[in-house]
């Protein structure tokens, strides 16, 4: 039976290619921004697959998983908290690039890329 | 048999999700969308409740409260965007 | 007494998750957008709510933050609905050919 | 066992709704489907042990960062017709 963190490692590599044709191919800023939203997720789901562990259970501490077994029963923390700051960082990075493209229409009046052609030699 | 039942919960909750995806898929206007995805997020709360009874879990609930809290942000900016345009 | 319980706690989800089934297909068979928010809306609430009680027959601990999960679906799902609603009535969308009444329309005419 | 079949559906159905996002034809649509497959993920993420990523998935992919979206689209809308 194949384990669960590999069908997901799989899944998000997969997004990862997605995003990242769809940021290449597309010519409009917003459809940009939503495809690297769309690698982004893919990069957190790889993140957190490394760090599971067949047959054991979340990192927190309660009735359910007493602080004398933990050792044996949890999976590993770390990743899960890189992907915690990841995914606000994902956040202040879209919010920033949604920033950008408005500031540009605003300036341009348009969001194709083909437009904005004063730093093409 | 509480057990075969849960399992049974499961497969209905995996089939109601297969057949909101698949208005959202085909849906012919922008808010048949938005119903669909409404609606994907009230099963995603009714599997994030059926996974934690699998795990055992109750800690797991705390995430179907969030999507129970924030679930309605996002279908109030798409109507907000299709009602006035801002 | 235990097992009485579990036995109605399960059917008790079976109930909900086939609630879940029902919206979706109706979701999936409505002729128009107004017929799908009902459909949507009013049988997955339903059946959301069933899975939590179900839920809440199989962890009687779990009782209090499962009653709070149902509160919050209860007092935000028909507000996004009526939201959406509100906005395609006023955007036109268009109406299945057997609807005769339109009382929104009514009242604004009025 | 019940849960790789929920994790092979949830994965099918996340990439299903990503190459719905890429390659769809309407922009608010492709939003929208982008905010599904954050859904998908925070379930996936709740599949493998992670409950607090999901919590945090939950609130930023699924509701903030579409209302960001819609909010931007709706200021630049004359300008848009893809």
């Amino acid at each position: 039976m194949v384990d669960i963190s590999l069908i997901a490692m799989a899944t998000g590599f997969v997004l990862i290619l997605i995003g990242l044709y769809g940021a290449l191919t597309n010519g409009n800023l917003l459809r940009m921004i939503v495809a690297f939203t769309v690698a982004d997720a893919g990069v957190n789901l790889v993140l957190v697959s490394v760090g599971y562990m067949r047959g054991r259970t979340a990192p927190i501490l309660d009735s359910a998983v007493p602080a004398a077994e933990a050792v044996a029963r949890i999976i590993d923390p770390v990743p899960q908290a890189l992907v915690l700051t990841a995914i606000v960082i994902g956040l202040g990075v879209t919010a920033l690039m949604l920033a950008y493209a408005y500031r540009l229409y605003e300036a341009k009046g348009t969001l194709d890329i083909a437009k904005f052609s004063e730093l093409k030699w | 048999m509480a057990e075969a039942l849960v399992s049974l919960a499961v497969l209905l909750a995996g089939l109601a999700f297969l057949l909101a995806l698949w208005r959202f898929l085909a849906g012919p206007t922008a808010a048949d969308r938005v119903v669909a995805f409404d609606v994907m997020t009230v099963i995603g709360i009714s599997f994030i409740v059926i996974l934690a009874l699998l795990e055992g879990r109750g800690i797991y609930l705390d995430a179907a409260l969030v999507y129970a809290l924030l679930s309605f942000l996002g279908v109030i900016a798409v109507a907000r965007y299709l009602e006035r345009g801002y | 007494m235990a097992g009485l319980l579990d036995i109605v706690g399960g059917l008790l989800m079976v109930g909900g998750t086939a609630f879940l089934v029902f919206g979706g297909l109706g979701l999936v068979r409505m002729p128009d957008l107004f017929n799908r928010i009902h459909a949507g809306t009013k049988a997955t609430t339903l059946g959301t709510l069933l899975t939590l009680a179900g839920a809440a027959c199989l962890r009687p601990d779990w009782g209090w933050k499962l009653l709070l999960i149902a509160v919050f679906i209860l007092s935000t799902n028909p507000l996004s609905a009526q939201v959406l609603a509100r906005a395609a009535h006023r955007i036109g969308a268009a109406m299945s050919v057997k609807t005769r009444v339109d009382r929104l329309e009514e009242d604004q005419g009025a | 066992m019940i849960l790789t079949a929920m994790t092979l559906f949830l994965c099918a159905a996340m990439i299903g709704a990503a190459l719905f996002a890429v390659l769809g034809r309407s922009l608010p649509i492709a939003i929208l489907a982008a905010g599904l497959v954050s859904l998908v993920a925070s379930i996936l993420f709740l599949v493998m042990a992670a409950p607090d990523v999901a919590m945090t998935e939950a609130a930023i992919g699924s509701g903030l960062t579409t209302f960001l979206f819609f909010f931007v689209l709706g200021r630049v809308r004359r300008g848009e017709n893809d």
